[in-house]
């Protein structure tokens, strides 16, 4: 019932679909959890569940049917925002930096700039949501503050699966996509026309964090060795892959049923582009941005702000 | 009982009526209708329909504030004031009669493309052994298929915006209200079909004066459904796509503040969804009945 | 009226009776219809169906209610089944006002529609039998089948309703209310679309089956004959809206009287009541 | 059948005519109804109505169809309408078969739900002229508010007809009949559901009509005196299936030759023919 | 026709019909029944609805392999050929059938749910005014709101899972039905329910015995349309809720090869959902139908 805290020895734990969330198919595959678990001295039983969207993360975690959930950074730190004060809730790690691009099959088109009012980007969700942000986040750099919404009024939303199959085979209005992977490695190996505009790490100035995992300030500070398995869990996934790239692509595959070709996941995994880590990178440059756009009510100082303590102590952190 | 019917009578077996004297009456005058005495006030408020469902709604209110301030999960469920104070502000500030314009434009264009095939579909299954086939098929088929099953296909003949949006309203107008047209229509007595075809009507002309009003009843709630079943789709589709920002229906306003955690404006657009609908059906769809059905007694 | 006792409404009956007819050792009635204005409103207009109408039966009476079309006689019947309420006066049925409809009053409408279409002839007959708790499954079915010999409808006992001729689904009905033996039969018009043979044949295994059961019968007829030889009292209503015009005992006739002078003169009489007077006319309108 | 071309019609109609009657000189028949049999087949289930039934009217005939409860005689006459195809034989009107339904037919059913139910009883009576092209809004209106006179409803003209009486009912679809003023008019008992008056007013109305316009008439009754009063000529048919038993003339009597002895004679004639003998028997089951 | 007409008859303005001679007939015997004239082949086959029905299948299969073909988009709208071979293998994996049945049982307990509470809420409806009034105030308030927005109430009372999908269905399948029921059930003649309770039958058994037995024709289509309605939600709702404990329906399995791409097999998962459709219509409904409406001549 809602309020209620989790008894210590069971996490919930959503996630969603596609390669971003590789550590966390890890995390399964090797039932890391429940192994550092027993390490600390406690059984953990360990429910999983895929849920697409952030929005319905959120209600699952508001609803006190998950623990902890995985979205973008933008939603996170939403959730981050409106629950001061209430749930608290706060982000838990990252779950990689992977680039997002914005590729089109129009020829005209190098830089933002010279999108024409008859293009179309689409973006899962227009105006908001992380593909979004980082447009307005440019935009408001190249054309000025105010401006910052100036490419909304040509971004259509579309889930990313339809605008990449509307890219490759072409024959719809929608020429440009905000995509992340494995769509932009699909769209630019289907079709010859696709080419790259911009990525996400050029615009927030280097690799950023994509995906986070947050939960309430109740689960974490109620049951602090389950967390503390689950973080470990976290790292140690995120140290194997690194260290097992081959055998990680095939985690994937079997985790999430997947039938992608073999090779392309291992390529993207084999990206240096992609780095698969739960320190966070560049969440602060959407805190900022996000705070100066008033989407978020309360300023964060630093990245720590909006973290449980558990994530400082690795390198780095931005 | 028994011991009066034993008094004087028959025994009850063979029970005979008595035999009394005739009698003859002048005709009585008319006399004027009597006048209906008055009901207890409490009973004559309660024939006013709209004091009744009036009712109704402030308890759900009340039941809405009630069990919003028990769960006290206001990202979740938000009260029905804060809904409500969110619902004015949006309201003066312009930007929900905005989108509700937006949305009601394409809808109302997606309802009507749906009435006008689903009435050609039924005609064609009332004339023909293949039409109604085609009809049972076609419905039975894709019926079912979810909106955004549609989506790529959509995308791919009526490209971006309002078009695709009034494809899937269509899809969610078409079938059902066919559905419940042809099961009008086949349930029209025999004999009103008959005294139809005497005055020598056929084809379009005995449908849409005989089969029409005869199944009135059955092509309202037809109506009814499509028209809900359009809003659901509606917003749901804004949701997934074809708002292009600038131009977005009530479901866009609904997902971006959802996206937001606003919540007490996600409610309170569903409020004006729940406005309009009210508004129909007491309004519009009422006032169609109580003209046609309820005044032909095809219906109570 | 709700508290009356039975005690009361009997006296009511029997004072009723004694200024009319001036006889006091009668026992109550058994139905007693006293004053009774039906109308039917709709937003705008009231129709008025009858004015009122006074008049009691007693047990095993056959009463017939003759009246011209469209003057109130079905709806005045519908009012003591317990279907329609008066605006204005009574109706009391053992002393206690009717409350609404049950199978101690079973009706055969005038309707052809008063099957349910869902049920064979068969079940039709079968069905209130099983449902009010009257007979099994297998009596129920054997008085079916026995009624629906008395109607001439053996042949067709598992065919639906909507294959039946209007007159076949008329005998449904009328097997299906004597099927009932209830204490009070109402009858609108049953056998109006029948033949001769076929009506003549009805009649007779009505008044077999009241010589039998001695139920009470309350029969709306526009025949003037048929109203002669099935009744042994009939009330003669006036054109639209109904009003009380005489009553007349029609006990000296029988199924065998048919062409006797004194029936003809009878019937002349009940012609003349009828017709030859009256303010309003709805046969033909004087406007 | 289709090919056939109207003098080949004509001829087959006037021999028919010759091998029954022996006479020659006959014009061609307006409607020739030829050896039909009608069924209704449900699966699992075959429903003989008539069979092999045979007769021809002339123009300006007043054919009177005559037979027990569930004989076919409203299946003939749906036939004749064109709403039902013969499982057998044919049915032509001038020569030509019939092939559905249309306004020179115009029938009156003998159910009580044959009125749309969204039309006033004006709208009702007038909407049938108007949509066959016949007349403009104006004189629709007038001609309906004529024969709603003629029928004694101009009272209820405004009036739904939900709430009418069965008798209103029927009269309603007598004024619409009526005035289509069709070639040929088909009526199924139209008068059973009225009281003694009004059909005798109703009749009078339709013998003068008759008189007027000298339509064609197939009139289906269970009234054997109403049979020889309103027609000229009289089929019998057998009870259940239908089929042919006698054709009988009855031009000789009129609206005024009620009493008589002749008429009692014919009228005794048509009952014994009907139902003194016959191997199946609809009005009792012998089984 | 004129001569003919003028030939030995009297003016056509007082036409006077020609005396014939009277006859009377020995009755004829009985004939057997006359055995129907065959037909020619092509109209005998045409008689079989699934003959038809194939047709019209295989008419429907042929257009998309045109279109699709036509288009070549395979990403967009793949062709028929290709879906059938997706559709077969991933029947043969085992994965198809094994999603269905997930998929299938909650649906079924979510449509028996909304089926109940139809029933008890239109019987409310009929038996009382309050009834009446707080049906169509739920039905045009609540119809309208796409389940997505009943999705944070699910989660809080029904938390993750079945649960909260079977909400939704329920919310798919209730005010649809409703409608219709209560449709149907007032349309029932007068005389009919004057009938009913002079059996002495009232509440629930008059509802029962009467009132559904005539509604059925409505009541159906209302069945049709809330299966067809609670597939859609279904499927929608399945992909943002995904799977929980591993146990996804055909609404993920949709999902989860669109996000791969494999439009081939999205479409075979609808097929998967327009074969249950078929199935359902033509042999469940058209049973029924045959058994009951068609049966009683309620229906044509
Ligand atoms: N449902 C109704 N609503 C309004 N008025 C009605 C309704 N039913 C009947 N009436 C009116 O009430 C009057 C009496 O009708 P009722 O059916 O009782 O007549 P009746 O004597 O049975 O006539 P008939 O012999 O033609 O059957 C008529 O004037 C009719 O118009
Ligand atoms: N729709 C139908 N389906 C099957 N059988 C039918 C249908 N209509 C009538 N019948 C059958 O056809 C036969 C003749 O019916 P029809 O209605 O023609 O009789 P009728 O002579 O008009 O009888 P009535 O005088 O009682 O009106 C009856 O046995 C009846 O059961
Ligand atoms: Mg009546
Ligand atoms: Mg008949």
């Amino acid at each position: 019932s809602p309020g209620q805290a989790a008894a210590e020895g069971r996490i919930r734990l959503a996630q969603q679909f596609g390669i971003a969330y590789l550590v966390l198919d890890v995390v399964r595959d090797q039932h890391l959890i429940e192994k550092h678990g027993k390490d600390a001295g406690i059984d953990i039983t360990v429910e999983w569940a895929q849920i697409s969207g952030a929005t319905a993360m959120n209600e699952a975690l508001l609803a006190n049917n998950l623990d902890v959930v995985s979205a973008g950074v933008p939603p996170a730190l939403t959730m981050w925002d409106r629950t001061r004060g209430k749930q608290d809730v706060k982000l838990v790690a990252a779950l990689g930096s992977l680039p997002n691009y914005l590729i089109t099959t129009n020829p005209d088109i190098h830089t933002l700039k010279d999108f024409g009012p008859n293009d179309r980007i689409a973006v899962p969700a227009a105006g908001v949501g992380f593909q979004s942000r980082t447009l307005q986040i440019e935009a408001a750099k190249l054309f000025g503050p105010d401006e910052f919404q100036k490419l909304d009024a040509i971004s259509i939303s579309l889930p990313h699966p339809d605008a990449t199959a509307a890219l490759i085979s072409g024959g719809t209005e929608v020429n440009s996509h905000f995509s992340s992977a494995p769509f932009y490695y699909q769209a630019l190996a289907g079709n010859q026309a696709v080419h790259k505009v911009i990525s996400s790490y050029d615009i927030l100035g280097g690799p950023a964090t994509f995906n986070v995992l947050y939960s309430t300030s109740a689960f974490h500070d109620e049951n602090p060795k389950t967390y503390a398995a689950f973080y470990a869990a976290l790292a140690e996934a995120a140290d194997w892959i690194n260290a097992n790239k081959a055998e990680a692509a095939e985690v994937f595959i079997r985790q999430q049923n997947s039938k992608l070709p073999l090779e392309l996941v291992q390529q993207i995994i084999d990206d240096p582009e992609n780095h698969f880590t739960i320190v966070p990178q560049n969440t602060f440059a959407y805190a900022s941005e996000l705070a100066k756009l008033g989407v978020l009510k309360n300023k964060a100082s630093s990245w720590q702000d909006y973290f449980f303590p558990e994530a400082y102590g690795g390198a780095g952190g931005s | 009982m028994t011991d009066i019917l034993g008094f004087d009578m028959p025994s009850p077996a063979r029970a005979e009526p008595p035999v009394r004297p005739e009698y003859e009456r002048p005709l009585e005058p008319l006399a004027r209708s009597a006048a209906q005495a008055p009901l207890p006030l409490h009973r004559r408020l309660w024939q006013f329909a709209w004091l009744r469902k009036g009712l109704i709604l402030i308890a759900l209110a009340l039941l809405w504030e009630i069990l919003a301030r028990w769960q006290g999960n206001d990202l979740l469920l938000p009260s029905f004031s804060q809904t409500l104070r969110a619902f004015f502000q949006d309201i003066s500030s312009g930007i929900i009669p905005e989108r509700t314009i937006n949305s009601l434009n394409v809808l109302l264009k997606g309802y009507a493309a749906g009435v006008v095939l689903a009435f050609v579909l039924t005609t064609l299954a009332v004339s023909t052994q293949i039409g109604r086939d085609l009809l049972s098929t076609l419905t039975s088929m894709l019926n079912p298929l979810p909106p955004i099953a549609l989506l790529p296909l959509a995308l791919l003949w009526f490209g971006l915006g309002p078009n695709s949006l009034i494809f899937v309203l269509v899809h969610s107008v078409l079938w059902p209200l066919a559905l419940n047209m042809y099961t009008g229509f086949t349930g029209v007595p025999e004999t009103l079909r008959m005294a139809g075809r005497n005055y020598g009507l056929r084809g379009l002309r005995y449908v849409l004066l005989i089969l029409v009003p005869a199944a009135l009843p059955s092509i309202i709630a037809g109506l009814k459904i499509g028209w809900a079943f359009a809003w659901r789709t509606l917003i749901a589709a804004e949701l997934v796509f074809g708002a292009s920002s600038g131009k977005g229906g009530l479901g866009w306003y609904i997902f971006q503040n959802r996206n937001e955690l606003y919540t007490d404006r996600v409610f309170a657009g569903l409020i004006m969804v729940i406005l309009l609908g009210l508004l129909v059906e007491n309004v519009l769809f009422r006032q169609l009945e109580k003209r046609t059905v309820i005044r032909w007694g095809t219906s109570r | 009226m709700d508290g009356m006792t039975l005690s009361e409404a009997s006296t009511r009956g029997a004072a009723a009776v004694g200024a009319r007819g001036d006889r006091t050792a009668l026992p109550p009635p058994l139905l007693c219809v006293d004053g009774v204005t039906l109308e039917y409103r709709a937003p705008g207009r009231v129709v008025r169906a009858t004015q009122n109408v006074s008049f009691d039966i007693w047990e095993a009476d056959r009463f017939i209610l003759l009246g011209a079309s469209g003057c109130g006689k079905s709806t005045l019947l519908k009012a003591v089944g317990g279907f329609v309420t008066p605006r204005e006066g009574r109706i009391l049925l053992e002393g206690k006002p009717v409350r609404g409809p049950g199978p101690d009053r079973v009706a055969v409408f005038q309707e052809f529609d008063q099957l349910p279409p869902w049920k064979t002839v068969r079940e039709n007959v079968a069905f209130p039998l099983r449902i009010s708790g009257r007979l099994g499954r297998k009596e129920a079915s054997e008085r079916a089948a026995h009624y629906l010999e008395k109607v001439g409808l053996t042949r067709f006992a598992d065919a639906y309703p909507h294959t039946l001729s209007g007159g076949m689904k008329q005998r449904v009905a009328i097997a299906r209310a004597l099927a009932m033996e209830p204490r009070v039969l109402l009858m609108d018009e049953p056998f109006a679309a029948l033949d001769a043979l076929t009506r003549r044949r009805m009649q007779e295994e009505l008044l077999a089956l009241w010589e039998d059961v001695r139920f009470t019968l309350l029969f709306v007829t526009h025949s003037i004959e048929e109203a002669l030889i099935v009744g042994n009292r009939i009330a003669l209503l006036s054109p639209h809206p109904g009003r009380m015009r005489a009553e007349i005992n029609s006990h000296a006739w029988g199924l065998h009287s048919g062409g006797s002078p004194d029936f003809q003169a009878a019937a002349n009489r009940i012609h003349s009541l009828l017709f030859e007077d009256g303010d309003a006319h709805d046969g033909k309108d004087r406007q």
